[in-house]
């Protein structure tokens, strides 16, 4: 955006749910010493997008302050609840939200409070034993849908959905957040072919493109680059945006292309704190080495917040 | 004994007719899988998925999770094997209520090593949430529907195809968790499951003849494994138990009744006849079931290791016992 | 080809290994009352060429006539084979061929028979008890060297070895044969993507693109069209000829690209046998539904060899 | 107790040097896996992979068949659940030399249900051709490679990392198919693996205070599994043995203890504990042990059912009981 959005516009709306995003994350990796950094700052605006913007959810159901773990699913488990009661009922009329890179799942608890689906102290609970709220997010973990932390299974969930949907004539969508290491697996590629195939048309994907991975950057000619174009050749629409840009990423989320449709947000893994960038390429996960260097990110986070 | 062509094509159709939440997906061996005809009858409840087997796990994922029933047809390796995380994490860990309907079970194919699921069984009984039962005969292959249907999650099927032998009369369903038994005696029990029951029976005839009482169990439930007959009729027995099952000894049938015994503390035998840790090759079934000891012989000779009693049967005595459906007899108690 | 090959010509020969090929299997079908049929008539050519004019081979190192199974592989089974050993020695010079849509094994027996590495009689211990000339082939039987019948896994395993013999400076290639229905398990494009990022140059891929696979035809427009551009995609090159011309084969299958190469063999499943279209779409595998079926083939056959 | 920080970081490095046939393969784990100093030192020996894991099989599978020994370094889960087909027949139906080094066995990581490996040991034993090792401690880390390397075949190494516990001299490496007594005592046999060993150390005093007499053994080999040790100490106790596994109680040690126990009719008892048929969810170590039952009060919990008395110990007696490195006490016989 060039020009500051004005007042009342959803721009304003949105870039702040963003932006608090990033500093609550920020916040909660220095008290806990250590987190999911690169992930908030690269994926801000897509969580923001997504849940102010794009997404048609009803009120969230669940209670503000989440529950304890109550065990596994199971049919002697009555007492099991869905981490997508945080989305609000499933109904026709609807969308759906699929989280796939479960290790995000810090990111999706901060959207969550600054949306007011999840309380603040909920993120007191991450990893936290005894609660839900987990560092890599299951399907009873506030905002989680169904279980995806062996990476890249939930495109495939997710296309078994919408094509239910699709048949029982709901007209929301099916919405699924993957990060850019999901299309290294297999699974992906299969999911994809048959999406097209079966016309899944309401299956609608927002890939964060950080170009990051846990052993360092993902190789840009051989896998970033041409990662649209394989998309594309396996039937599925897809387009590259700037995914810091809202109204880029307003555009692209809101086609309809009659596929299934993937919006490639091309974002910067140390978006906000360019701090970081020195930690390049190894930006997974952040873990302060000295007492020196957690003070610079306190320093940082303070101009942040002001 | 009666021999029934394809009993799943017919049945299947006829059962599903008034359960619209039943769906079928195939993973490109609709007809190797007897579901050819189902999906002609059915074409709206029927998803003719790619050979993409981890994305099918994920589909029906979601579709049982739309409330849909998927019914997933294809060989077993292709169920337990190539989509295993797929199985246990989008099916297993959310107990949703997937069927796996999983053909050619250990050597019932000559396939060869590729196709032949001979550890399906211990992979499946180590996934939480998971049942695992095993169809025998024509009556099992009917009534294990019912079974998997009625249960709250998923459900493993070691199914048979093709011309499957009727041995259980067709008013004695697949119960869950419940033991047959086929003959009684005093010396031993044998416990078989799917095709080596009928290798059994046929050993039955000549064993009581020798003076050897076996009491048979046949199971179609490999969990839960809670039957307490399983272990009245072991503490009771003479000689102790042998296992005879068509897949590795190592995580099977052989193992849940180890466990049961060691548990309970028993103090006899358990023999366990199966594929001694190995994976088989492509032949005939008879070939393969003679090969690796699944067949009577090999139960007889497992009787009198156990028994250490010579039995003087021959081959040409099992060839010729006359197989015949059995009521299962009455058990020892009411249970 | 439009004109006749001369007397003498490579092409000659390979074409009349080829038709051999068809001929043969098709006895062989007629004698067991079925068989993988369509396989032989799409990939007769494909086949031919590998083993007459592209691949470099030593000279068998197994018996003419195949052994009988002797077991598993296995640290306590000394007296276990490798099929391999039909393809000769390996060696730094020597190309590999590793076979992945195992159901072809009828053809790639054929094709060895034909080409002297096996007996004539081999074939009559196709599908026999306790013979290595197993219906799926497993690395014990002629000509396989590694164990594919769970399809889709010989790229991977195919990858492993070329970039060991590039390691080592070999100098041969690595030759795999694929069916198209293999393209839709996943593990393909993890292959392929590794294979290109690890610039497997010495890797060379020909494809059955028959069309067809267990249910059916395979999908045209959302499948077997877009297959040779999703290949290009992930990294490799790919080329589509028409499977049953010699020369065009010899020049794809010759062609240097610095990449992992993957030749798309367009073919027939029918080729040669017009008769066995009424089949159409199920081709997979033929078993004849009537004696007066059966004499139509008989008839078909005579006139194919006379 | 010493606690040894990142044992296999340096070992691997230092034992790879003379091997250049050891290569190493990741799948976007190499930190994690504690291999990015051996990438580091032996690039050229390092393949690098993508998040791909069946992929990473087949590779490794081609370059066992060129005469490398591939050293998978990854999470168990993404060994044995994401690759299983890949992993059983690109690898273990030929029996080539790959090894799996998996990291974070059980519940040893908060990552929850997708990244715990409760049922790897299961699934391994089923698995034809496989070796299951399991390491316990430092020392066993630093000695597993020799066994692991020695070995004709695959085999499935449950690895630790990070702060390892040293419970083992370091002149007592781990030895294939060997058992180490750890205590001995007349009452119970108590065999333990991997991370459950440290807890039944701690548990052993305080018993013996109590006047309960423990045989602890502590396993380092899951298959093969004959060590005649095993049932002659089963058969000479008083109460019969108790397995503690951080696993499923479903197909691993336990399992393996009922199968020998069963074939030799032994009539003693077993107590099976560990995962009770359940996956479990992300927590801190010591909170899931307890919340499982995998620690020194489970166990004496397990004593006091099998036994069927009251001991008295309380928690902060287990808390306060210190453990030290042990010798392996002498076996009764020379093995
Ligand atoms: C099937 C599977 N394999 C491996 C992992 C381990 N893992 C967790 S996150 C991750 C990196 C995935 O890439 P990406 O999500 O793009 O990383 P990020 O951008 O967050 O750095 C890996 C390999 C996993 N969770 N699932
Ligand atoms: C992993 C796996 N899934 C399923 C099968 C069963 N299967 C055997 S052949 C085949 C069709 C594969 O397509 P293709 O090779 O193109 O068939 P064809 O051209 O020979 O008809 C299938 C699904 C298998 N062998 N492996
Ligand atoms: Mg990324
Ligand atoms: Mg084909």
């Amino acid at each position: 955006m060039t020009n500051p959005a004005p007042v009342g516009d959803w721009r304003v709306t949105t870039q702040s749910v963003a932006d608090r995003i990033r500093t609550r994350v920020l916040d909660h990796v220095l008290r806990n010493n250590g987190g999911y950094m690169s992930q908030a700052l690269s994926s801000a605006e897509i969580f923001a997008m997504l849940y102010t913007r794009i997404m048609n959810l009803g009120e969230s159901t669940a209670p503000l302050v989440p529950r304890p773990f109550s065990g596994v699913p199971g049919s002697d488990n009555p007492d099991f609840f869905n981490g997508g009661e945080y989305n609000g009922p499933k109904s026709p009329e609807y969308d759906r939200f699929i989280f796939s890179p479960a290790h995000y799942a810090l990111v999706l608890y901060t959207t969550l409070i600054e949306v007011g689906r999840l309380a603040e102290n909920g993120l007191e609970q991450f990893d936290a034993d005894g609660s839900t709220v987990e560092m890599i997010g299951a399907e009873h973990s506030p905002g989680v849908e169904t279980t995806t932390g062996s990476l890249s299974q939930a495109l495939s969930q997710a296309a078994g959905i919408a094509i239910a949907r699709k048949r029982r004539g709901d007209t929301g969508k099916v919405w699924v957040m993957m990060s850019d290491g999901e299309f290294q697996e297999g699974q992906i590629w299969e999911a994809m072919s048959e999406a097209a195939k079966f016309d899944l048309d309401n299956l609608k994907v927002i890939v964060d493109v950080n170009g990051q991975q846990c052993d360092g950057c993902l190789d840009a000619e051989n896998y970033v680059d041409p990662l649209t174009g394989r998309i594309q050749a396996f039937g599925a629409s897809a387009i590259e945006v700037d995914g810091h840009d809202l109204d880029a990423l307003d555009a692209a989320m809101s086609m309809e292309t009659g596929k299934p449709h993937f919006v490639m947000a091309l974002t910067n893994p140390t978006r906000g704190l360019p701090l970081f960038e020195e930690r390049a390429p190894l930006l997974h996960y952040l873990r302060f080495v000295s007492n020196e260097e957690k003070a610079l990110y306190e320093a940082a986070y303070e101009e942040m917040v002001n | 004994m009666e021999i029934v062509k394809r009993p799943h094509v017919e049945n299947f159709i006829e059962w599903a007719k008034d359960k619209p939440e039943v769906v079928v997906l195939t993973a490109d061996l609709t007809n190797s899988s007897e579901v050819g005809k189902w999906r002609d009858t059915y074409p709206d409840r029927f998803f003719g998925m790619s050979m993409a087997e981890q994305n099918v796990m994920g589909f029906a994922s979601g579709l049982a999770r739309e409330g849909y029933v998927p019914y997933i047809h294809t060989f077993a390796v292709f169920i337990y094997r190539r989509p295993y995380d797929q199985l246990a994490m989008s099916i297993a860990y959310p107990n949703l209520p997937v069927k796996f309907i999983a053909f050619l079970p250990g050597i019932t194919t000559p396939g060869g090593v590729t196709h032949q699921a001979i550890e399906d069984v211990s992979i499946m009984r180590a996934t939480p949430n998971v049942t695992v039962v095993e169809t025998g005969d024509a009556t099992e292959v009917e009534s294990v529907l019912d079974v998997a249907h009625a249960i709250d999650g998923p459900v493993y099927v070691r199914m048979l195809r093709g011309e499957v032998p009727r041995l259980f009369p067709k008013d004695e369903p697949m119960k869950l968790d419940e033991v047959r038994m086929l003959s009684d005696g005093d010396d031993l029990v044998v416990m078989t499951a799917g095709i080596t029951t009928e290798e059994a029976m046929r050993a039955s005839k000549p064993l009581a003849d020798a003076g050897v009482g076996i009491r048979h169990l046949h199971v179609s439930t490999h969990k839960p494994f809670n039957d307490p007959f399983i272990l009245e009729s072991i503490e009771r027995s003479r000689y102790g138990v042998i296992t005879h099952e068509n897949h590795t000894i190592i995580g099977g049938l052989g193992s849940a009744v180890a466990e049961v015994m060691a548990e309970a503390g028993v103090g006899k035998k358990l023999l366990r006849l199966g594929l001694r840790d190995t994976y088989a090759h492509g032949a005939s079934r008879a070939y393969l079931m003679k090969e690796y000891g699944l067949d009577a012989a090999a139960l007889v000779a497992g009787v009198e290791q156990l028994t250490g009693k010579a039995t003087g049967i021959t081959e040409s005595d099992l060839a010729e016992a006359r197989v015949e459906a059995t009521h299962s007899l009455a058990k020892a108690e009411a249970l």
